[in-house]
């Protein structure tokens, strides 16, 4: 068994080509400086970055995380130093590398998300958005954008009227149907759609009888919701015709390829690396050897390819 | 650098209730290793526990040992203590900013609780640069004092406080400290690492005599290299303005002047 | 520190008295007989019975179950012998011991909902109804009851109505905002509620390049689902003033604990007992052993007691 | 009844390729133990791998000593083959309907792969019980066939095939067999445990020879106790009628002619 010749890994989201299918998740991978001891940047499919506000974000007050059961809750509160300090010193650093970065935005209005999306579009070296909704929209009662498919296609539509970039919105599990939602940004003209985002969740310390997290509520992340981030992109992947970036509890490649054979084209690796900072490397090459090992030639084969 | 490692188990043994010291190969963490700086333990084969624990380092040797000394706590630490001689683990490190070192200086170092742990590495490299080093150790009692006999045999003054008093000064370790500081005793700078409020008490008093003072914090951590900002402590700047600062690259070491002790 | 007196561990549930706030959750502990070798059943805070249907119910095609990282996936589709068998047989078992038994429900209309409620009304040994919610309509385009406000609301006033018992309505986490939801049944005259239900996940073969359950989606439950359950009972506690029953991923009397302060009045039990037959034993002295350690002396103390 | 306990690891160690034997301590387990039944082991101090693993008997004896021979597959098989003798397992057992033991017959028992494992304690019961036992192993080659010895010092007939023909008959043991049905070989009731597509061949050719027969199943399972309904297999009646039955209570083992093999 298995082919002797070099499967191809490169898949193309929205226009945008990947040397692999494979990057960090948005948050985890910081601004990739911090990585780079562990990963070649260069081997990447795409270098995601924090997500960036129009204005420096202090993010919430300690403690912030908090170890689940094979999961990770955090509330960073999106701490970040703002798009000028990003434009300025962090995409400086990551242009120099052949890979290409997708720049992750959230606003706390339509309005901000607009900004971001103009003053990025024809920046050197950015390639494609990735535009968080999981953010309360402060205009509207503080619903979370992504939470409702109306006010998700709006930010969808404004994004996309800034920019030349590919948008690719990226989906809260937190809803009842998020079919509904992937549905909606579709119509809105969304280019692609990465999912899953954290769910929210909550640990208690019962010696302090106090909330783990300062913010009492935090994403988790991690191995625990592997699942619950599956079947979002098996639903997505059977509702919509857009390439899906999966994400959600990847350790392995054994994950990664789970996610491909769900329907996603990319897949993105967040906790994981604080687990294991070469993982991103480690997971290339261990799809690299699954489709030697099957003698598959094209990873692009694996994409939805599930006996049902 | 920060290193990414396998490194060989030298020697694990248990050194007091539920304490045990590691010794591990690691040449090239030893090679730049400064106190103050920790090393971050993956501790599973699987995914529970998930994340790297913290530890300090506690001593190194020219030969490329690195030794730890933890305290078995949860999950973590007793899959830690579990683990033989022989075989590896996969450690990141030597992380984080570690201890301003002078020389031909008076010092003080004020431990509570493991806080002596880091804190020997310090005492060592400090009697090294021919400072003159006075370690302020405190304890619930004297079975929980460690290391005692390897202290002593650096060029070191000792000074102990138990809260039960069964060694030296009965209470608290910073009471004891204040003590010599009102006796007169001058020093140009001084450390601490132990239980937050003591820290805190610590803090009061080096300002109060005006000592350049550092601390060693501690916060929950995820990737222990900066890029998640998990681990943030409250940091003000001489003005009073506050921002979060990484305890795991902006610290764990920091100017005692500048953190917020909180409630 | 710690007491000595024997602290009081009995709560009430909309009338119902426990003697103490444990049970197991409904579907994983059969009808009790299964686990009679290492349970006292007579021990226990109430007995809560696998989701009982009008007709027999033959369940999904295997295979059901999977393991995720600590987590199982399951598809068992409700087996179970029906009302009448389990009214003739399972219910004759369960009577002998002093402990009030929950018999769950569930429907495909609400038709079947009244009538399941109606039969159960005043049969000896049954003490409360829990209903769950986590069932396609199959009148209403297959729209799982407990994700619709109004549906869940119409489920709740009917059930209410045929019967004396206390109902209490199971939630299903799998909704944006499980707090219209609770209110909703709240409004209904629900008289407790418990939570959560299993969420929603997949899980693939990657060498068969199947989905690793038969039915493709399966219900997660598990401590890789707590921080989710106990942040929903928190949130569902600021919301309603009804009595809740939380659950979802209790292995230890510390998890319990957590799901009491987040606001729980009682904590069930379910995966824990597939790893551990006598975790319900466990988790009744571990809570007692946390009052008499804490100098508490009850254990309504500890409902809702967060520092925030 | 089944019983929950922690029995002590007498002795733990390898057999063969990612095989390991181990024995414990179990005189309450073994009391009642029938050949098919398996014991339900907690596999793991913390949450990852959460549920139990069914592991089946494959031996007893009169001093209470439970033997088990296991294959290391994923992260539940490999913490266990970690633990030493001397530490305690947290075990329930014994589980499950065997198989049904007759005296004084002629019977044939036909394992391929690990099968061969609870077929021993079968077939040492079933000599024991005066029956003519002939013992059908298949085995990918020479290297994997697992426990001859033992097998040989029971008073048995032995038959292997291994699919490079590096020992016995080149080909599937079922093949084998049939070639001795085939010859007129007489039995009153046959085994099997094995591979699913094994099985199911082995019980198209006892429908055929109208042999009682009896195979042993496989499914993921979680309470291992008859409460989750999780690891049902799907059962048919003489009339075609299907249902779903548990394999934990209801099987392990089943009557062939009832068992769907499906694709
Ligand atoms: C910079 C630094 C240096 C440290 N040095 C030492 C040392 O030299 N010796 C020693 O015994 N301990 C040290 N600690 C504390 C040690 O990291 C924790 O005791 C350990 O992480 C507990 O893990 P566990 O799995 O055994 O316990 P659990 O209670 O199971 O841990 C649960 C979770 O809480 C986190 N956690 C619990 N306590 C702490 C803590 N104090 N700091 C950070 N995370 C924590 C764990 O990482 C984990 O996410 C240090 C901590 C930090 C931040
Ligand atoms: C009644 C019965 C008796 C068995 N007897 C033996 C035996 O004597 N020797 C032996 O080596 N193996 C035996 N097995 C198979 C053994 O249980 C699995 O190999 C083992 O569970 C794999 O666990 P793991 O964590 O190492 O692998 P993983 O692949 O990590 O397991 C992942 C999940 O799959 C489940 N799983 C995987 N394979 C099986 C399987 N074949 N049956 C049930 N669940 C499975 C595990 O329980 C777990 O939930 C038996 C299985 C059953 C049902
Ligand atoms: C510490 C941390 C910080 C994160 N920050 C962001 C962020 O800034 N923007 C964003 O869109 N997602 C953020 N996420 C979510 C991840 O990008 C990802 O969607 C999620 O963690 C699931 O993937 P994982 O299980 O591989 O971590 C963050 C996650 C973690 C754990
Ligand atoms: C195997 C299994 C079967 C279940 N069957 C039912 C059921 O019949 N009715 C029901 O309301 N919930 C059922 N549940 C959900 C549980 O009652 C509980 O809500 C959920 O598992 C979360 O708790 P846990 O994490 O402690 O298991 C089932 C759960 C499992 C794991
Ligand atoms: S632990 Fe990630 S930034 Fe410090
Ligand atoms: S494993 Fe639960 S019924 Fe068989």
């Amino acid at each position: 068994m298995g082919g002797s010749v070099n499967p191809n890994l490169s898949v193309e989201i929205a226009g945008l080509k990947l040397k692999n299918p494979v990057m960090p998740a948005s948050g985890t991978f910081g601004f990739g400086e911090e990585y780079a001891p562990f990963v070649d940047l260069n081997s990447l499919g795409a270098i995601v970055v924090k997500t960036i506000t129009l204005e420096p974000t202090v993010g919430n007050p300690p403690p912030r995380i908090k170890e689940t059961h094979s999961g990770l809750l955090n509330s960073i509160g999106l701490q970040n130093p703002g798009l000028e300090v990003f434009l300025r010193d962090k995409l400086t650093y990551l242009r120099q590398f052949d890979t290409p970065i997708i720049v992750n935005i959230a606003g706390r209005t339509l309005h901000e998300y607009e900004e971001l999306a103009a003053r990025l579009n024809g920046v050197e070296g950015v390639k494609a958005l990735e535009v968080n909704v999981s953010c309360p929209n402060v205009k509207e009662g503080g619903i979370v954008f992504g939470t409702d498919p109306s006010m998700a296609a709006k930010v969808t539509a404004a994004v996309k009227k800034q920019t030349d970039l590919p948008v690719i919105i990226k989906l809260t599990p937190n809803v009842t149907d998020i079919t509904e939602i992937a549905k909606a940004v579709e119509g809105a003209g969304a280019d692609a759609i990465s999912l899953i985002n954290t769910l929210q969740g909550m640990a208690i310390d019962i010696e302090a009888r106090r909330p783990s997290i300062a913010n009492i509520v935090g994403g988790l992340s991690g191995p625990a919701i592997k699942p619950v981030a599956l079947y979002a992109v098996y639903r997505v992947s059977q509702a919509v015709n857009l390439p899906l970036i999966g994400m959600g509890g990847i350790m392995t490649a054994t994950d990664a390829i789970e996610f491909m054979l769900a329907g996603a084209r990319a897949v993105a690796v967040g906790t994981a690396n604080m687990v294991n900072p070469r993982v991103l490397m480690d997971i290339i090459e261990g799809i690299e050897d699954y489709l030697k090992d099957k003698g598959i030639n094209d990873v692009n084969e694996l994409i939805g390819d599930l006996k049902i | 650098m920060i290193q990414n490692i396998k490194a060989e188990i030298l020697a694990s043994r248990k050194i007091g209730h539920d304490i045990f010291l590691l010794k591990l190969n690691a040449p090239s963490i030893t090679e730049t290793a400064q106190p103050g700086q920790f090393v971050h333990i993956r501790c599973s084969e699987t995914t529970d526990p998930l994340l790297r624990r913290p530890i300090s380092i506690h001593d190194i040797n020219s030969d490329g040992e690195l030794t730890l000394i933890y305290h078995v706590k949860g999950k973590g630490t007793s899959w830690l203590s579990k683990r033989e001689a022989g075989k590896k683990l996969d450690i990141l490190g030597p992380i984080g900013r570690g201890f301003t070192l002078t020389e031909n200086k008076r010092v003080a170092l004020v431990a509570g609780g493991l806080g002596s742990i880091p804190l020997f590495f310090l005492a060592k490299k400090a009697a090294e640069k021919n400072n003159e080093v006075d370690f302020f150790i405190g304890a619930q009692s004297k079975g929980c004092l460690l290391r005692i006999d390897e202290l002593k045999a650096l060029n070191i003054n000792l000074y102990i406080a138990t809260d039960d008093g069964s060694e030296g000064f009965k209470g608290f370790i910073t009471q004891l400290w204040e003590q010599y500081l009102k006796n007169g005793k001058v020093y140009d700078r001084a450390y601490s690492c132990g239980p937050k409020p003591q820290m805190a008490a610590f803090s009061r008093l080096a300002i109060k005599a005006s000592l350049p003072a550092e601390v060693s914090l501690e916060e929950n951590m995820a990737c222990g290299i900066g890029a998640c900002r998990g681990c943030v402590t409250t940091i003000q700047d001489s003005y009073g303005n506050k921002h979060y600062e990484n305890v795991c690259t902006c610290g764990p070491v920091f100017d005692a002047t500048t953190v917020c002790w909180g409630d």
